[in-house]
């Protein structure tokens, strides 16, 4: 693998970011600062960062309802994705989208859809758009297990397939779609079987190890740069906590959990840069630190910005 | 007798229980409707438990296959109950709905029957934002071949519900999440409530307002703060806007001269422009003052809560709108 | 094979109804008799023959926009059949469906849709039911290559898999969805290969051999009754004529018409017969005769019968 | 000047053409619109020829990815036109149009444009029965962050076209099966036509008729039968329902004092609602008469040419209502 130590301080870095950030989400609505609902990432951050460290600032990603790890991956701001959680005008969207709804255009994020299986067309047009302008982009595409029972999953992979498109279709498979074990609603073991109705090559990698899902991503992304279309990858992962908001997730067995939490994709990279002896752990506590602090600043300023004031709420319906 | 009191949620659930028992044809599939989550808004709570997983189905994240599904069980025998877990996904099941449930019984010259109920909950105010958050029954008005009933009230929710699963004909029934944990009085015993005949929620004798759902709710609010201004309020619930009881409509317009329509759905082509246009081709005669609609108005549905709050009409809105016909008519 | 005889000669004369029908029809709209639009079902009769063959009156079919030969085979009457074609009355809804709405619920044809891919969930949905009032039909569902390129072939058909539905998903590949060529729509060869995405059985026949489609029906039904779940067949077929009335199918090269114009199905069906010695060529022309009379009778019934009343348009939108 | 007299078909080739020609970034994408077919209705013929197949795109019967790939094409710098072949069938991409197409630009908070084209034919009178021959404007019309076009003439159609191709917003292009054939004087050169400006395509003095797409020449003979009876009419077309441009339809009943809405949708809920509405809010007091609306009755599209000419509106209709009102208000 041609990874740099740096790169591989970086991934490490990310992934410590967005485990923070959901942290701190995770207690800011507790305190009941947070309008809605939301659906955290963590435990799942080795997908986002594993992909998007392979792509550029032009390449695209398509996003989902559980999507800060993603925004986070691709280079988002912490404080205009954190604000837009609350709702505040200083956000990504002006606090219109919120947690389920961020994007950040200048980064190539093209949006969180709350519709399950939705935006994986709208990947498919990203890359139909690539191929057009005659670009070497990629789009990449994030959407659950859960998503891939969707009609739109079918004609946006076919479609993605026929027209070699440079699409990653990334699916982050944590055994779970809400309550819905993954056993229950398809017959398949692996989404990634379902490639093969495609014509197109489909990958399962452990999506708790940050370097597989680099490897598999950085196969594909070539395969994509190249011309020779878009790749299904599956990314075995778990989520940390409930599938939202109010869900305490008792559909779990205890075993599952368990045994998923100590596959925590962080404490594995940690150990690996240890043990690679690429950093100290005293260099990693420092990281820590400087991660936490930005994340702190990112919540202060959240929680300073104003709201955006009621009568901008007829604003932004046409262009 | 000693009626109980119950929120709109257990109303629903009571009816789902009743027809349930005494219906072996009637079922229900939707996404995790079942034990592992009781649906996503805990109608169906402990319904697998008495019934089993073959009549409470969880179904993959698939709308549009639940509800084409939920249509040939229908066309061979079944009383199906889809739920489609959020109201703005129903757009992912148009054409089954809107092309398949809905025109099934009249292309094939009456042959076959449709008894197909779909459960979503529609409605703001939660700051889920714009894919979680419409309120669509205008699209479903608009489609011949479809029901659409829309309860304000504990009591006609149940009853309503219980009139939806006995019909031969595909019902979309609209809940509203706000309502969910509204309570009322609901009687244990079977009872229904007929499509088609709306009821007056409030007598008055100088303004009609004409409102559904959780904006019935609101007006009742408004009607009481007018009443101290000396305004007299008249509200009707049409409760099913298809069929559509205007003779009910009608006559209050008589009666109270002015009209206003409250509805929380767009305001452009949506539930209030055709109760107005009604009005406006059987009755104007009686009207004193203009129409006056108090709708959303045309913005998708924003996130943050002093945004969403502006968007959706609250009883000031309401109470503004009536004084300001009121003015100009008498 | 368990076919007897009687089954063959059976097989062979409703083909030839099929055909013969498509002819009429032909003709009639030839002469402008026929109002809307057709869709017609020539050369692909084994498969709609070769599938209801095993069917029982009681099992369920759902048809396409191409639907004659799906009627006929189920055991619908050729009078109304017409009837309903031509727009009148006494045809099967009254006039009010026309070629691409046709249903005969008593005999347990749920209906054709004209909506490409809409009746492969509904068929589904029979096969719950069926499962639900634990009975042991079937439910047959017809569909199209194009059709197994929409949202619904992959909702529908998981659906059936997961819950192990009494559902036979036949696909009749005829190459093309207008004037769409399969190669132009999907990386796969054959539409079978798809199952694979779904944990079914995927069997790929010769469309044009009532044989070998009944053959793989009779499997498929026997797995169906028997608890097992659903099938994918694809039969490999060729319509004879454009995709509709007024298409000349001028994007079809020549070769391949006159390929598959030798494989017709009722030709090869005729010769199985007579070089199986079932029956003499003055049989078969007795045949002939006979299901001639048979349709000359129903376009006359047809003819004969009156349009409906106008106000009748505002009848049946409610049970 | 020597301006050519071509089909409305021609005149939407026109305009594809030569906003395909100046800006690379238009494409096509549909069910055979390419080379094989030309397009069910043969606008796209020799398109794929000139600009080729990346730019004239057949696709997979995949409705709701034609429309989600077009939206991700639209936000990331081209401008798709995509083509669903039947308007009925928008039902299947429902929610990548209402949802996802019509609500980006502001769930973003303004960051993404989609300008993105979607072309479908509605209306009936081919004897395609209920699958084929729907006009569904009206959902569209209730969805904010959609423009809805709908072009009467083959000058509008070009006009109409070229606004919407290039428009930053997403617009739901309404055409009509039996006006492809129709012939009318088209300009060579570029022209585009502003959405939100109705014109007038009659003057008239007694009565205002509202009317659009096939039924603006239903109401065009129906005037001229009214003429000979001595009753001026007034026809006009808005072109776009939105935005709609409520003033010149205002302006003509305040000048006439009757208005009639002429439609080829479902009654209930549809376009001909939105517009009695507007007047009865806004400008019932230069009403002199009730106000009628002509519209498809509630029922499903039947295929037998007797019942389908039965319920699609046409002149007589047009000019019984005009009657109707005339009697009863001056
Ligand atoms: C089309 C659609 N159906 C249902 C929902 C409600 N819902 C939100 S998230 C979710 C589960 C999604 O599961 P999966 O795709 O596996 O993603 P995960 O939440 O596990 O990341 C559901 C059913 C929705 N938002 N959209
Ligand atoms: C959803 C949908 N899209 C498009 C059409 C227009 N259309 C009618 S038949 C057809 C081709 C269908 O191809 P296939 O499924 O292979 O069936 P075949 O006609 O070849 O029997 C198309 C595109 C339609 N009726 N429905
Ligand atoms: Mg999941
Ligand atoms: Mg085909």
């Amino acid at each position: 693998m041609d990874l740099s130590k740096e790169k591989k301080i970086a991934m490490y870095q990310d992934m410590l970011k967005i485990r923070l950030f959901e942290e701190k989400v995770f207690e800011l609505y507790g305190q009941n600062i947070v309008p809605g609902t939301i659906h955290l990432y963590a435990g799942e951050e080795a997908v986002a960062v594993g992909v998007c460290t392979n792509l550029r600032k032009e390449d695209y990603i398509v996003s989902t309802h559980r999507g800060h790890g993603h925004c986070i991956a691709k280079g988002a701001r912490l404080d205009k994705t954190m604000a837009e959680i609350l709702g505040k005008k200083t956000g990504y969207c002006k606090g219109k989208g919120g947690s389920m709804h961020i994007a950040d255009f200048s980064i190539g994020m093209l949006g969180a859809t709350a519709v399950v299986g939705a935006g994986i067309p709208i990947a498919t047009g990203a890359g139909l758009s690539i191929k057009l302008r005659g670009t070497d982009q990629v789009a990449a595409c994030f959407f659950g297990d859960g998503a891939s029972n969707q009609g739109t999953f079918h004609e946006g992979v076919n479609m993605a397939a026929i027209w070699k498109l440079p699409v990653l279709f990334i699916c982050e498979n944590n055994l779970y779609a809400m309550g819905t074990h993954q056993r229950r609603v398809m017959l398949v073991k692996h989404v990634m079987e379902r490639a093969v109705a495609y014509g197109i090559p489909g990958v399962c990698v452990d999506g708790n190890n940050v370097l597989e899902v680099y490897e598999a991503t950085l196969e594909a992304c070539k395969r994509a740069r190249n011309g020779d279309g878009p790749t299904l990858i599956e990314c075995k992962t778990y989520r940390r906590k409930g599938h939202s908001r109010w869900d305490p997730a008792t559909y779990r067995p205890k075993g599952e959990v368990d045994e998923w939490l100590n596959k925590d994709p962080i404490q594995r990279m940690k150990k690996h840069l240890i043990v690679d002896g690429v950093f100290s752990e005293s260099k990693l506590i420092e990281i820590e630190e400087e991660v936490m602090n930005s994340i702190e600043e990112a919540v202060k300023f959240a929680l300073d910005s104003p709201f955006p004031q009621p009568e901008e709420a007829l604003e932004d319906v046409y262009a | 007798m000693n009626i109980p009191k119950i929120t709109y949620r257990d109303a629903l659930r009571q009816a789902l229980i009743e027809e349930m028992r005494q219906d072996p044809t009637v079922f229900l599939l939707g996404e995790d409707i079942g034990r592992y989550w009781n649906g996503a808004f805990k109608v169906t709570a402990g319904l697998a438990e008495e019934f089993g997983e073959d009549r409470v189905r969880d179904t993959p994240i698939s709308e549009s296959a639940i509800i084409g599904a939920a249509v040939g069980a229908a066309i061979t025998g079944m009383r199906p109950i889809a739920e489609i877990m959020f109201g703005d996904l129903t757009a992912l099941a148009m054409d089954q709905i809107a092309n398949q449930a809905a025109k099934i019984h009249y292309m094939f010259g009456g042959q076959a029957k449709v008894p197909l109920v779909i459960r979503t909950p529609f409605g703001g105010g939660v700051n889920i934002a714009a894919h979680h958050s419409q309120s669509l029954e205008a699209w479903f008005m608009h489609v011949p071949g479809l029901h659409v009933a829309l309860p304000s009230t504990p009591y006609d929710a149940k009853g309503l519900l219980k009139t939806a699963i006995r019909s031969d004909n595909p019902v979309v029934f609209c809940e509203h999440k706000l309502l969910y944990s509204l309570e009322g009085l609901v009687p244990e015993e079977d009872y229904t409530i007929p499509f088609g005949v709306a009821e007056v929620k409030r007598e008055g004798s100088d303004v009609t307002i004409v409102a559904t759902m959780f904006m019935v709710n609101k007006s009742l609010q408004a009607a009481e703060i007018l009443e101290k201004d000396g305004i007299s309020v008249e509200v009707v619930d049409p409760r099913t806007l298809v069929p559509l009881d205007k003779t009910t409509i009608i006559d209050s317009v008589k009666k109270t001269g002015h009209l206003v329509i409250v509805s929380e759905d767009c305001k452009t082509g949506g539930v209030t422009a055709e109760i107005a246009a009604i009005i406006a081709e059987e009755a104007i005669d009686y009207l004193d003052a203009p129409i006056k609609r108090v709708a959303k108005p045309d913005t998708p549905i924003p996130f943050s809560p002093p945004l969403e709050k502006e968007i959706i009409p609250d009883k000031e809105r309401i109470v503004d709108a009536v004084k300001q016909i009121r003015k100009r008519g008498s």
